[in-house]
């Protein structure tokens, strides 16, 4: 120890004399640093939660409105439209030739947004280029038919109220990934209320705990 | 110039002779950064690994650095723990070794993996079966540590201990110290052992894998058993090129005798486990898998015998040798030998735990791979020497590094002999 | 899912060798089924990725004596010591990127997870598992045939053989929208098999009785006596695994009526094989 | 002072405590490693509806059924379709690869115009009246038999076009590529008549004797003959195997007799003599035997005694005993002829020697034997309407009779015996032996019309390449020409839209007819090809369209046929290997690569070992007898009479010493770095040698001496 004691005292005895003189100072500057950091501190973390999800994900409109209640009242329940395919795969977002089964060249109501959808994709031939929500990316596989046909969950579950909405809201695209907002939350700090407020594989994970006993395996759900 | 931060009563080179040094390793140390933005951007295609050699001179490096590192939490669980006294004069030292290793030991990993950007998942998506999990906890945790054993010796620098606060702080973490040696020696121990558990695992590999006691095949043990006994070598070996290259005693005898000695029976110890053990390997653990001593030792253009003798005898009983007994021991020269042979003796250990376990054959139709590092890989495995280098002036210019260095230098000639 | 997990089956793989041409079909339907990517060199076998790999084994005579066998290699979905589900490559990989699914018995993997640390190549005594070590790229428009069944991989992670999984998928959806609960033999069969000319390449369920695969290979469900690491040795005197010794327990099988192709299927000292080739199977428990 | 720095640090510590417990720092990190899990280089593929087209693959004679696997419009799997007659599910590697070749970067993607040394690209219209107008000015000189065809085959419905285009323009000079197929016909037309094939039945035979056929290296319909050796085992039937290498197919068999190579036609008469003199053969089968029979028994008793051939063949006499006995005892032996893929060089002798022993022994059109019957025609094109100058044109004598005396000859004549040719599916540039000189004559050829999907070495010195469909866009008839034991004729049909502005090369040729106007234009009526074919296929169109195949014959032909031995009875010389150096040089046919026009998928390539191809260096096989100081792996100068090459070294004890083998299928220099400027061609190393009597081009090899580099 012996060295590092002479140190101490040298240091001692040399700031000694600063210290007697400097204390007043030492209060005022640390109580000046008390403010700055508080300033500081508030003004980072509100940035970090307010301005930052603002710059992080980009607003995107579909390209025309599409009302679920309406349609679910004229068509009935969901699988009318998202329907399985006969190999038992899911068609997800209808094609145009789904839309046909009931819409034609003629409009079926006097909306602006079936106007939309007759000229610009109906009578053009063209696919309409919706913007997924819930898109999970390219390495995840995902079965509906293992959720809804044999675990017998119902869409809700994930997808939420969206069948009783009459109107779409904005499509928020995360500018470093390409995910939809949808999958990391609304909330930014990633808490949910409701199951289908996130679609993160921890969510997925989570449920697959509570009902099969298991997270699963790899390939259960990635491919 | 700089005069002011260097500690009182010590002489130093100028200052532009040392920044023209210092220039001059940096070059190499640009080098070396310019390779690393290849890897990280251009892929591990830069490199001449292949898919025989996933692993290659990189975690040999790994390895050899963290293995090399050892004297620090050995030197550190000695000086502290074990209250030997005299090592508190060449702990500072030990300790910088030792954060340059580790400091260096992380990066490379970082450049090795093929998605830096998620290497986080490690500790994320841990899977605690794996040992290289428990490498990168403890590792990363101990690098922690050894920060933290470094602070107070930076907190000494002349201006840095004019501020009461760093001062005290200073003062205050030596009293704490014990407390992170023994974590720094605990968690040491397990990284090292891990390290060595890596390949003791590698129950598809017959040149690697081992028995050994529940989850840890003997390789755990021998890694940590020789880390702490050749880490010390390493240690000296270092402050003996400082002391040439500053042409000033900095650390004085005994405690390089005492260090010396513990090395010695350490390293003595460690091999007799280490023949133990291959005999077993070879004598049983292989022929229960279908495979002769020979099979790994022949039929290819670089890995024979010799390398097995090399690593035993000549670097690992020789020294030992050397070290245990007082009269060689006391011997300038031959104990350089020794602490030379010593660190030889160590990294090629890892280079066999590393390579030679790639390069074997285990398939009976399967052919050896033989490989040579791209430039890339040499310059970022030399990068981190550069780097330690740079540390180590810049320490030993501004901070109080070694107690013992005024005390030996303004006193003129007279070296006493105890 | 649930249903799944309570009957655990074990998807295995027998190759008849004598039959096998060494043509390669078997590789080129796995990398076009799994969107395996080429690069304009690809005769340096060590940086060459193909799940599916055929080796050229000779009897080591000379001429005329020379014999030459194939034997393909897919990843061996290795079960580990004592079957536990503990393969070389999931034990140690360090962020759970692979792992062994209970119940199929295939070691499953995240691409996206893994960060390509290789370890669990360095494990793999098979070389099974292969790295990235560029990023794939096709010619322009040859993209076009890219199946969504498989995902890219990325560069700097590690791929290798997944039983073709995406067909268990596939298959398993069309059970569910018919109501079964299960899925019929030829429902899931892996790219090689099918593509065969020779149907040297049996795939199937190891754990039931009516599966060709385990008529052939009759595995042992007992530890074998004299290593207590393997289980599921093939009853059948013509059929070996690769490195059985290790205890890794593949799941891949091989069926020769040719003994030195089976004595290159292990590691023996010398006169070993002789004394336990005979012993090959004799370990069941009836 | 103080203030400063301690404000300082308030304001630092605070903004990184602030950032720290707000979301950001989770957030970017969990996003940043997304990025990396989404890197926008790394392709996305899309997802759809799944759906299955079933066709047939043309790349080969072989005609395997296909099962196309497609994604909404994109395919994006090959798998072999069961139950197919041909194939029943298995399918090979080129066919499995198949999409490479709709997106190959060698792939012509519009109509080609040489200038200069470059190619434009021009409109279908110009192109197709260039050509017309070429064409007819050639027939206002009056030389319509200087048009000049070469395509894969003769049969099929576009081939049958072309060779209606001819006709009717007045040109006899219609060539076709060696394959099986035509050497198949060459037999048969020498032993049993005019318009005959040979079929092998090896699904039955259980004592199959070839004389170097690759049976499991592409010969014939390689997946049937894949599934016939694979089944051999459960029948308990035998495959022996003579050929000079351990190739896969000695490998599998259950005997391999090395041969030297060249010597396969006496080692087939040296076993008829055994026959002969043991009186093992059948004589009700002799019977039928015309041309000299007894001259024939005494000639090879005489030339061919056991001992005799022995030395010639380097396979011991008693061998030759046990094995022409083995097969001569056997049930339903069969003799299968045709060396590697049976479409390299052939000598008539020793087709014909080998036949004459499944002739001896009685298993022609008997179950598990060698079937011979009239070429199947199930095409019925109506008559063509000639005028004067086609008839006149028509009549006169094809310029050679075969597409390497058509390439001699242009080579030799000062003035030009072709002045224009068309090329369709073929690659004679590559394919043919000594391909420089190939290219020499194509050279001198002032207008050549090439109708290749690729940009392939021929395409390359075409004038105008008219870029036809690749088979996965086209509809086409293609029959099995492959020596099956039945004739099946397979629909191949359009399993996507064309990716790029390419034509059927039916509709060209329609096209052309029509531009030329007059009575080459009455003779093709159709609108489409597409129209064409299902007139001139009426017959079988039916089951074409509904089944994707229709079986023209099936089991065992009935009623026997006359053999005419007169050609043999001379005993015509056995082709030798061209040069003086002591080493021969052999092509090897290996699965994983394609010697015909196209080359291999770069899938393919990446399959091919690296003891065939390392970098870009050709790997030869020699036997370390032969290598002396050469090292394995190491380099070597290989020379030839005509040319040296840099080489590889692969030491192969499955290599008789003596010979030197190389891989065909390699050293292709068009523009795809995957597949191209690989290896070498062993074609520019090997000069054509022709068999006097029969015209062929037999060399089996040539010879090569080796040192090292």
């Amino acid at each position: 120890m012996s060295e590092i004691e002479n140190k101490t005292e040298n240091g001692s005895t040399e700031s000694a004399g600063e210290c007697t003189t400097g204390d007043t100072k030492d209060d005022k500057g640390l109580g000046l640093g008390v403010i700055f950091f508080i300033v500081a501190f508030v003004g980072c973390f509100l940035s970090g939660t307010l301005l930052f999800p603002k710059l992080l994900y980009s607003k995107k409109e579909q390209p025309f409105n599409f009302d679920h209640a309406l349609h679910v009242g004229e068509a009935g329940d969901c699988e009318s439209c998202h329907s399985f395919r006969e190999d038992g795969s899911f068609t997800g977002i209808p094609k145009l030739d789904t839309c046909l089964d009931c819409h034609s060249e003629e409009a079926l109501g006097e909306t602006d947004d079936e106007a939309v959808f007759v000229e610009e994709y109906v009578l053009e031939e063209k696919e309409v280029p919706w913007y997924v929500y819930s898109r999970q990316p390219d390495c995840v596989f995902f079965s509906h038919a293992a959720h809804t046909q044999t675990a017998g969950m119902d869409c809700v579950t994930c997808h939420g109220h969206i069948g009783e909405s009459t109107s779409l809201k904005p499509y928020e695209e995360n500018r470093i990934t390409g995910y939809s907002r949808d999958i990391w939350g609304k909330n930014i700090f990633g808490i949910k209320k409701h199951s289908w407020d996130r679609m993160k594989m921890d969510d997925c994970a989570e449920c697959h705990k509570k009902e099969t006993g298991h997270k699963g395996y790899c390939f259960q759900c990635h491919k | 110039m700089d005069s002011a931060l260097i500690p009182e009563g010590a002489k130093r080179c100028s200052f532009p002779k040392f920044a023209i040094g210092i220039a001059i390793v940096s070059a190499v140390v640009l080098w070396g950064v310019f390779a690393m933005f290849l890897c990280w951007f251009k892929g591990l295609n830069q490199t001449n690994m292949d898919d025989y050699y996933g692993f290659a001179l990189w975690i040999w490096a790994d390895l050899a650095v963290i293995a090399v590192g050892g004297g620090a939490f050995f030197t550190g669980l000695l000086r502290y723990i074990f209250k030997i006294d005299e090592l508190k004069n060449i702990i500072n030292f030990a300790v910088i070794i030792g954060f340059i290793c580790y400091s260096s030991a992380l990066l490379i990993l970082a450049i090795d993996i093929g998605q830096p950007l998620r290497g986080w998942f490690i500790f994320w998506h841990a899977n605690v079966h794996s040992m290289l999990t428990e490498v990168a906890f403890c590792l990363s945790a101990y690098f922690a540590v050894l920060t933290i054993e470094f602070i107070p010796n930076i907190l000494e620098n002349r201006q840095a201990n004019k501020v009461p606060f760093f001062h005290h702080l200073a003062h205050n973490m030596h009293g704490v110290m014990a407390v992170f040696a023994a974590t720094g020696a605990f968690l040491s121990f397990f990284h090292q052992g891990s390290l060595g558990g890596v390949a003791g695992v590698l129950y598809g590999r017959p040149f690697a894998v081992r028995e050994g006691l529940l989850i840890w095949p003997w390789t755990f043990f021998l890694f940590t058993w020789s880390a702490a006994a050749f880490g010390p070598c390493f240690t000296l070996l270092v402050t003996k090129i400082t002391e040439t290259v500053t042409g000033k005693k900095l650390v004085k005898d005994n405690v390089v005798h005492l260090l010396a000695k513990i090395s010695g029976w350490m390293i003595v110890t460690y091999i007799i486990a280490k023949i133990i053990d291959t005999i077993y390997w070879a004598m049983v653990t292989a022929p229960s898998l279908g495979f002769t001593l020979s099979h790994f030792y022949s039929n290819n253009g670089f890995y024979g015998y010799w390398i097995l003798i090399t690593e035993i005898v000549l670097c690992g009983v020789v020294p030992g040798a050397i070290l245990i007994m007082k009269s060689t021991r006391e011997n300038p020269t031959l104990r350089l030998v020794a602490i030379i042979l010593g660190t030889i003796g160590i990294c090629l250990n890892r280079w066999v735990m590393v390579l030679q376990i790639m390069a074997v054959p285990v398939m009976s139709f399967d052919t050896w791979a033989l490989y040579f590092p791209s430039w890339q890989e040499i310059a970022t495995t030399i990068l981190p020497v550069a780097y330690g280098i740079i540390l180590i002036s810049v320490a030993y210019r501004y901070l109080p590094v070694f107690p013992q260095e005024q005390e030996l230098n303004t006193i003129e000639p007279v070296s006493k002999t105890e | 899912m649930k249903q799944n997990n309570n009957k655990a089956h074990k998807f295995g793989m027998v190759i008849d060798l004598d039959k096998c041409t060494g043509c390669g079909s078997c590789m080129v339907s796995c990398m076009s089924e799994n969107n395996v990517p080429f690069k304009e060199d690809e005769s340096n076998k060590k940086d060459s990725i193909t799940w599916m790999r055929v080796y050229k084994l000779t009897n080591g005579k000379s001429f005329p004596d020379t014999e030459i066998v194939y034997m393909p290699r897919p990843c061996q979905h290795c079960g580990g010591k004592g079957d536990h589900g503990h393969s070389p490559c999931v034990s140690v990989c360090p962020a759970v990127a692979t792992d062994y699914g209970y119940d199929t018995g295939i070691v499953s993997q995240i691409y996206t997870r893994c960060f390509g640390c290789r370890y669990c190549m360095g494990a793999c005594p098979y070389h099974a598992r292969y790295f990235n070590w560029w990023d794939p790229k096709w010619p322009e428009g040859m993209e076009n045939y890219l199946s969504p069944n498989v995902s890219p991989r990325m560069r700097g992670v590690v791929e290798k053989c997944s039983f073709c999984y995406h067909r268990y998928q596939a298959a398993r959806d069309t059970a569910y929208y018919e109501g079964r609960d299960d899925i019929e033999e030829h429902e899931y069969q892996t790219a090689c098999t099918t593509a065969c000319p020779a149907g040297a390449i049996v795939f199937g369920d190891l754990n039931n009785p009516a599966h060709k695969v385990h008529q052939i290979v009759k595995p042992d469900p007992h530890p074998d006596p004299r290593n207590k690491h393997v289980v599921g040795k093939s009853r059948n005197p013509k059929v070996f695994r690769l490195l059985e010794r290790l205890g890794t327990n593949p799941k891949v099988y091989y069926l020769s009526e040719r003994e030195w192709v089976r004595k290159q299927g292990d590691n023996y000292l010398d006169g070993e094989w002789d004394k336990i080739k005979n012993h090959h199977g004799a370990a069941s428990h009836g | 002072m103080k203030v400063d720095r301690r404000s300082f640090l308030g304001l630092g510590l605070g903004a990184v405590a602030g950032v720290a417990v707000s979301p950001i720092g989770m957030k970017l990190t969990d996003d940043s490693s997304i990025w990396t899990q989404n890197w926008p280089w790394t392709p996305v593929p899309v997802d759809g509806e799944v759906t299955y087209e079933n066709s047939v693959c043309s790349l080969c004679p072989g005609s395997c059924g296909l099962s196309v696997r497609k994604i909404d419009d994109r395919p994006v799997k090959i798998e072999g379709l069961a139950e197919h007659p041909v194939n029943d599910g298995g399918a090979c590697l080129h066919g499995i690869a198949g999409l490479q070749y709709l997106y190959d970067p060698a792939r012509v993607k519009t109509p080609l115009k040489k200038n200069g040394d470059k190619f434009e690209e021009i409109s279908w219209d110009d192109a197709i009246a260039l050509v017309a107008g070429k064409l007819a000015d050639l027939r206002k000189k009056g030389s319509p038999e200087k048009l000049a065809c070469i395509a894969d085959k003769e049969q099929g419905s576009v081939s049958g076009l072309f060779q209606r285009l001819l006709k009717t323009f007045g040109s006899p000079n219609f060539y076709t590529m060696p394959s099986l197929e035509s050497y198949l016909e060459v037999t048969a037309t020498a032993l049993h008549g005019e318009g005959m094939t040979i079929g092998f039945d090896l699904e039955n035979s259980d004592f199959v004797l070839s004389f170097g056929s690759g049976i499991i290296e592409g010969w014939g319909s390689p997946v049937n003959c894949f599934k016939a050796n694979a089944s051999r085992k459960a029948r308990h039937a035998k495959l022996y195997q003579i050929e000079s290498r351990l190739s896969n197919t000695a490998a599998n068999a259950d005997k391999w007799i090395p041969v030297k190579p060249g010597t396969e036609a006496d080692l087939a008469l040296g076993m008829c003599a055994v026959i002969l003199k043991n009186n093992l053969f059948d004589g009700g089968a002799t019977a039928n035997f015309i041309g000299g029979f007894n001259k024939l028994a005494i000639m090879i008793q005489k030339e061919y005694a056991p001992s005799k051939t022995a030395e010639i063949t380097g396979v011991k006499a008693s061998d030759i005993e046990k094995i022409a006995t083995l097969f001569a005892k056997a049930k339903m032996p069969v003799a299968v002829f045709g060396k590697g893929r049976g479409d390299g060089a052939q000598s008539l002798k020793e087709l014909a020697a080998v036949h004459t022993l499944n002739c001896l022994v009685g298993n022609i059109n008997k179950k598990g034997g060698a079937f011979v019957q009239l070429k199947s025609d199930y095409l019925e094109f109506p008559d063509e309407s000639m005028d004067t100058i086609a008839d006149a044109g028509f009549a006169k004598n094809k310029t050679g009779r075969y597409v390497n005396q058509l390439v001699e000859k242009v080579n030799e004549s000062s003035k030009p015996v072709v002045e224009a040719l068309f090329v369709y599916n073929a690659n004679p540039c590559y394919s043919l032996h000594d391909s420089k000189s190939v290219k020499q004559a194509i050279g001198k050829i002032p207008f050549v019309v090439s109708f290749s999907s690729f940009l392939d070495e021929t395409a390359k010195e075409a004038d105008i390449v008219l870029p036809s469909h690749t088979f996965l866009e086209r509809l086409e008839d293609v029959p099995s020409c492959a020596g099956l034991a039945k004739s099946v004729v397979g629909l191949t049909k359009p399993v996507i839209e064309p990716v790029f502005d390419t034509k059927h090369a039916g509709d060209a040729v329609i096209l052309i007819a029509k531009a030329l106007e007059g009575s080459i234009a009455e003779s093709f009526e159709w609108e489409t090809y597409d129209e064409c074919l299902e007139s001139v296929a009426a017959g079988i169109w039916d089951s074409l369209s509904e089944d994707g195949y229709a079986i023209i014959s099936e089991g065992v032909p009935f009623g026997s046929v006359a053999v005419n031995v007169s050609f043999l009875a001379d005993n015509p010389a056995t082709v030798q290997a061209r040069g003086d150096y002591e080493l021969t040089l052999i092509p090897i046919d290996n699965m994983r690569l394609i010697n015909a026009g196209i080359a291999a998928s770069p899938f393919a390539i990446k399959t091919v070992s690296d003891k065939v191809l390392k970098g870009s260096d050709i790997v030869v096989e020699i036997n370390p007898l032969t290598a002396k100081g050469l090292k394995d792996r190491g380099y070597a100068t290989l020379t030839t009479p005509t040319d040296t090459a840099r080489v590889m070294i692969n030491l192969n004890e499955g290599m008789m010493p003596g010979v030197i083998g190389m891989v065909e299928g390699l050293g292709h220099t068009f523009d795809n770095k995957y597949v191209s400027n690989k290896g070498i061609n062993v074609n520019d190393l090997i000069g054509p040698v022709i068999e006097s009597g029969s015209g062929l081009d037999a060399a089996f090899g040539i010879k090569v001496k080796i040192s090292k580099a």
